[in-house]
């Protein structure tokens, strides 16, 4: 079974990686399981200057999900560079960097210093837990038109871009993407969420709200997958509620051409390893002999051919 | 750190909503000191649930739980009674081996005394003087009390006064310090933070709590802020155990 | 304990509502429970002519919630008001009219025909699961307020608007409903989802796409009501995924001054008595001597009082 | 129809990924007629499960139901061994009160078999002499054949021939047609299509499936176009079963 899968600035040997955030820079994982197996690692956010992030609590739970609003604490773009990268160039395990930033400066600032250093740059424009930045880039077109340019004229490595799904028309942010010289789309980030403890009476989560995700979003992830793959011509990393290698072939189908497994991690440490290991039966039993083959699957299948009517 | 499906030995009410589980399994062998935690996952519940090993016997390869009912997590794991998801063990203990005290003072508010059990136990196994000042909401919430007291001097406090002293732990921890050259505390941040305050001078270790994801240190959900460089610890594997020093809380 | 509450055009014995669509005309149910035992009826979207809907399969199970893609099939406002209104006055309880239409034409003719006849009008601009009118009206202010300002004048009786939650900002549309006169806000309806069967290749739900409810749902629609509370001056009716009494609670401290519960009755359709019977026990254990004290109540809430912390 | 949580009695493979489910309790009452469903919860899934009736024994109390692994959920349900959440009876079956004829062919596909064999007992017991026409996939996959057998003729089929006739159960109901004057089936919508197409002059009903929320009338998610004015029927409050003739397949 061809698990290999080209992506600009990817050669990966398989589609899976874990999400920015849920990761870290990989040691804690190497302890699970050799991060080689990986198709790439995609790094915790890298801002400038080293953040400490939000109060706690940070995380919440929720029904099939988890709310966060860690708030991009990093060490800083260049304690990045020289403490983690070594380490997963090490392993051997194709890098990127997700960079992000609260003015168009910061986010060019950290791309040109970590983009020689990784094989491509996600960048963040739809982190919902911090107050300036991040945000307000991925959720107005023209805003996020001009960060990818700039960001897509210093960086060494192609830039996929981070899509928000709190927005009314995400096919409107992709092809803005797509117009700035976006190489690819990472899809999706969390929704906005809060949840209030009826004890306390105020929020779970110090900073008040957080970004929700987990199972619950994969329905509205597809959804977004599915409208994107149709209208802009960019290969996707799909993610959202990714648990299992069905999970995979389902956003396969949808459009994507790689996905990130996020949250699953905190479930189960071992879980990419294991949908590494499981995925090519799955392909199979499904009858699939690539992964490249399923890729949008969904739109070349011609309809009628419903399960339960046939 | 392993993943592992552990039996459930036993598994039976300690003291109100409060409950003993013994689980059986390979993951003893890699316990290295008291206070680490396991990190129990449940059908249903998105996150695991983070307890401290109370206990531990590698020879029947048991681990011991106490574990309060919280919430639904804790209120589910009630009825669990043929095995158990458990990652473990995780985060760094009570350094035992690097311990030289005479006379170790112990402090546990609630679900903060089981980590102080196996902890009690491996001081005096290493000839160190125990006293344990224990704090409960009420005598009915009580437990370990006659486990502790086989190993030293124990002071209770109740918040309602249905059993020793009526108050909390901070209020006969004055009485006590003089005699003591090294405390360990685990409880409420709030606790914590007091007991700190009235120790200045004794050397001290405090074991604590926070909302955690990954339970492993690679998702930044239960840091707190230290007084080192880096600005920061996080408490699931820098911790749960920290030099009082070290922390800001 | 005091459950009732006094919005525009509904004096409520208490603040609980079956969700429409989720509920029909109310005679399945009333073969569970007596129908006076609840706050009010939101009934089936109303159209003005008869409609089939969409084409089945149009539900689907997802992680904490379902998809529902029904397409508004509902009989027609006249037979709505000669066939199934009658039955829910017998029952004497309050009655919400959900209004769908195609046209702004359409929204105005059925609410002034079916205004008459009940106690409010929810005004739907935001089911996603029609190709035409609904949800574009919910994803822009300036339509919205159009539809709603129109409806407003021909109604006999108060208009809640039912906001979409598939938007950037949903204070934007908040604030644009209530400009345009409306009396209360509804929030949320469903959020567009997709699921696909990797056996079939193609969507489970006929139509493609379909509206995500549940629970999974619930952490954004707190959010949205946190939100909306602060920055607009209406009563809200709280809905996505309430499964219990303390769901309930949690809607009420985040800004709801009612709710309705809607998919939850497909789970047990007992649901929405069952929380009605909790409801003072929950209030009396958090401290409540009401419902009207728990409204907002984390707005009132000082910050510091957090129980991990004490 | 009542929610109730009933009682595991037994619950058995009968064939490959097939099990037969017996429970316990008061619902038996409430039953009308064969062909009824019930709509089954289990935690950690949205949505309950339709299952039809296969047998009910009002005396005993019990229900059986006779299900095929399909998905996640009905791999759950082999799981469950002491009491279930069960909603029921549902909707409409074979009216048997109103039945009247002298030979009955059955025909049945599959998981579409079980609720057709209580309505054969009971078209027995009313003096109806009843031909079965009953397909699988594979010998394996067969299930009550001896239970049809002692009702009356039963021919099978497989897709794969390892049982009785190779082919599907429209291969051999031109055979059978001739001598039945009132026909039953249960199955794929493909299947219940093609029957009634092979029998247009006969007078029959139709079991249906389709996906399911609420199951009792209020979602409109299992509609069926109707010839009727109204234009619909819900599966599951109308239905599931129907005159032939009533709706469009
Ligand atoms: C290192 C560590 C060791 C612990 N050891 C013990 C122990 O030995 N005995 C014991 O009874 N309890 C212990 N706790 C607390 C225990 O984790 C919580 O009581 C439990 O997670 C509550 O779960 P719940 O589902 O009942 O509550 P819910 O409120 O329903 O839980 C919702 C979420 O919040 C988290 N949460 C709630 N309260 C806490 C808390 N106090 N600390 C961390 N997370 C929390 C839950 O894990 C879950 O993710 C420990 C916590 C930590 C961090
Ligand atoms: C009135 C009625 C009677 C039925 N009687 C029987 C029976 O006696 N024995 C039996 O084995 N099966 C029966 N079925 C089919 C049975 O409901 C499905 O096989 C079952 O729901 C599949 O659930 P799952 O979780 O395994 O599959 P999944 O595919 O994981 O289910 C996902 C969702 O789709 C629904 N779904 C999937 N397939 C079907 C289907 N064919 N019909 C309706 N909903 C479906 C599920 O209920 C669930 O909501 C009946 C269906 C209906 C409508
Ligand atoms: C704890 C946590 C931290 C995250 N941090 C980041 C981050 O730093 N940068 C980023 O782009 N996304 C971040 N995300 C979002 C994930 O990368 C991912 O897009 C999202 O969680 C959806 O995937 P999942 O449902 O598999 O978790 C974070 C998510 C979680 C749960
Ligand atoms: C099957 C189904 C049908 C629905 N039909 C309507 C409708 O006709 N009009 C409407 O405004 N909302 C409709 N909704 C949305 C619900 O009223 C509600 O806003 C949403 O489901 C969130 O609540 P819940 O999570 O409790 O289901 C429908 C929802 C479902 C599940
Ligand atoms: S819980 Fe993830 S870093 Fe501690
Ligand atoms: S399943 Fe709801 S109407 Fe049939």
């Amino acid at each position: 079974m061809n698990l290999s899968i080209k992506l600009p600035g990817l050669s990966i040997k398989n589609p899976i990686m874990p999400a920015s955030g849920c990761f870290a820079f990989g040691k804690e994982f190497s302890q699970c399981y050799d991060l080689s197996e990986l198709g790439a690692v995609i790094m915790k956010a890298a801002t400038k200057e080293k953040r400490f992030g939000n109060g706690t609590p940070r995380v919440a739970e929720t029904a099939s999900g988890m709310l966060n609003a860690i708030g991009l604490q990093n060490p800083g773009v260049e304690s990045i560079i020289r403490d983690e990268i070594p380490f997963l160039k090490e392993k051997g395990v194709p890098i990127m960097a997700n960079v992000a930033g609260r003015t168009v400066e910061e986010y060019v600032c950290v791309t040109e210093r970590i983009s020689p250093y990784v094989d491509a740059i996600e960048l963040n424009i739809s982190c919902p837990n911090v107050k300036e930045g991040g945000v307000q880039f991925g959720t107005h077109p023209q805003l996020a038109g001009e960060v990818i340019e700039q960001v897509v004229q210093v960086s060494h490595v192609p830039v996929y871009v981070k899509l928000s799904p709190n927005v009314t028309d995400i096919v409107e942010m992709a092809i803005a993407a797509s117009q700035a010289g976006a190489s690819g789309l990472s899809m999706i980030n969390t929704l906005t969420g809060m949840k209030i403890d009826p004890k306390t009476r105020t929020p779970v989560i110090a900073n008040g709200t957080g970004g929700l995700s987990g199972a619950a979003i994969k329905p509205i992830s597809i959804r977004m997958i599915h409208q994107v793959y149709q209208a802009v011509d960019l290969p996707i990393i799909g993610m959202g509620g990714i648990e299992s290698a069905e999970d995979v072939l389902e956003y396969l189908l949808a459009g994507a051409s790689a996905v990130a497994i996020g949250s699953a991690n905190f479930k189960n440490p071992f879980i990419c390893k294991e949908v590494i290991d499981h995925l090519p039966k799955t392909l199979e039993r499904y009858g699939f002999s690539s992964v490249e083959q399923a890729i949008g699957g969904v739109h070349h299948e011609k309809a009628g051919s419903h399960l339960l009517r046939s | 750190m392993i993943n592992e499906l552990m039996s459930i030995l036993s598994h039976e009410p300690l003291a109100e909503d409060t409950y003993r589980l013994v689980l059986h399994g390979k993951m003893v062998h890699e316990i290295k000191e008291p206070g680490q935690f396991v990190h129990i996952r449940m059908d249903g519940f998105y996150l695991r649930r983070p307890v401290s090993i109370s206990d531990y016997d590698p020879l029947n390869e048991t681990i011991t739980l106490i574990y309060k009912v919280m919430g639904d997590g804790t209120e589910a794991l009630t009825k669990q009674n043929h095995s158990l998801e458990v990652l473990g063990p995780l985060g760094q203990g009570f350094p035992i081996d690097q311990i030289h005290a005479n006379h170790a003072l112990l402090i546990g508010g609630g679900v903060g005394v089981p980590p102080l059990y196996s902890l009690a136990k491996q001081l005096r196994r290493k000839g160190v003087s125990v006293t344990s000042i224990l704090g409960f909401r009420s005598k009915e919430e009580a437990f370990l009390l006659e486990d502790f007291e086989a190993l030293g001097d124990v002071h209770i406090t109740t918040e309602n006064g249905t059993l020793g002293r009526c108050g909390r732990v901070t209020d006969v921890l004055s009485e006590m310090a003089g005699n003591c050259d090294m405390y360990f505390t685990c409880g409420p941040t709030a606790m914590l933070k007091a007991v700190a305050n009235d120790l200045p001078d004794t050397p001290g270790f405090l074991s604590m709590e926070e909302r955690m994801g990954c339970g492993i240190g690679a998702c930044f959900a239960c840091v707190v802020p230290s007084k080192d460089e880096k600005g920061y610890k996080r408490i699931c594997c820098d911790g749960p155990v920290f030099r009082a020093e070290e922390v800001v809380l």
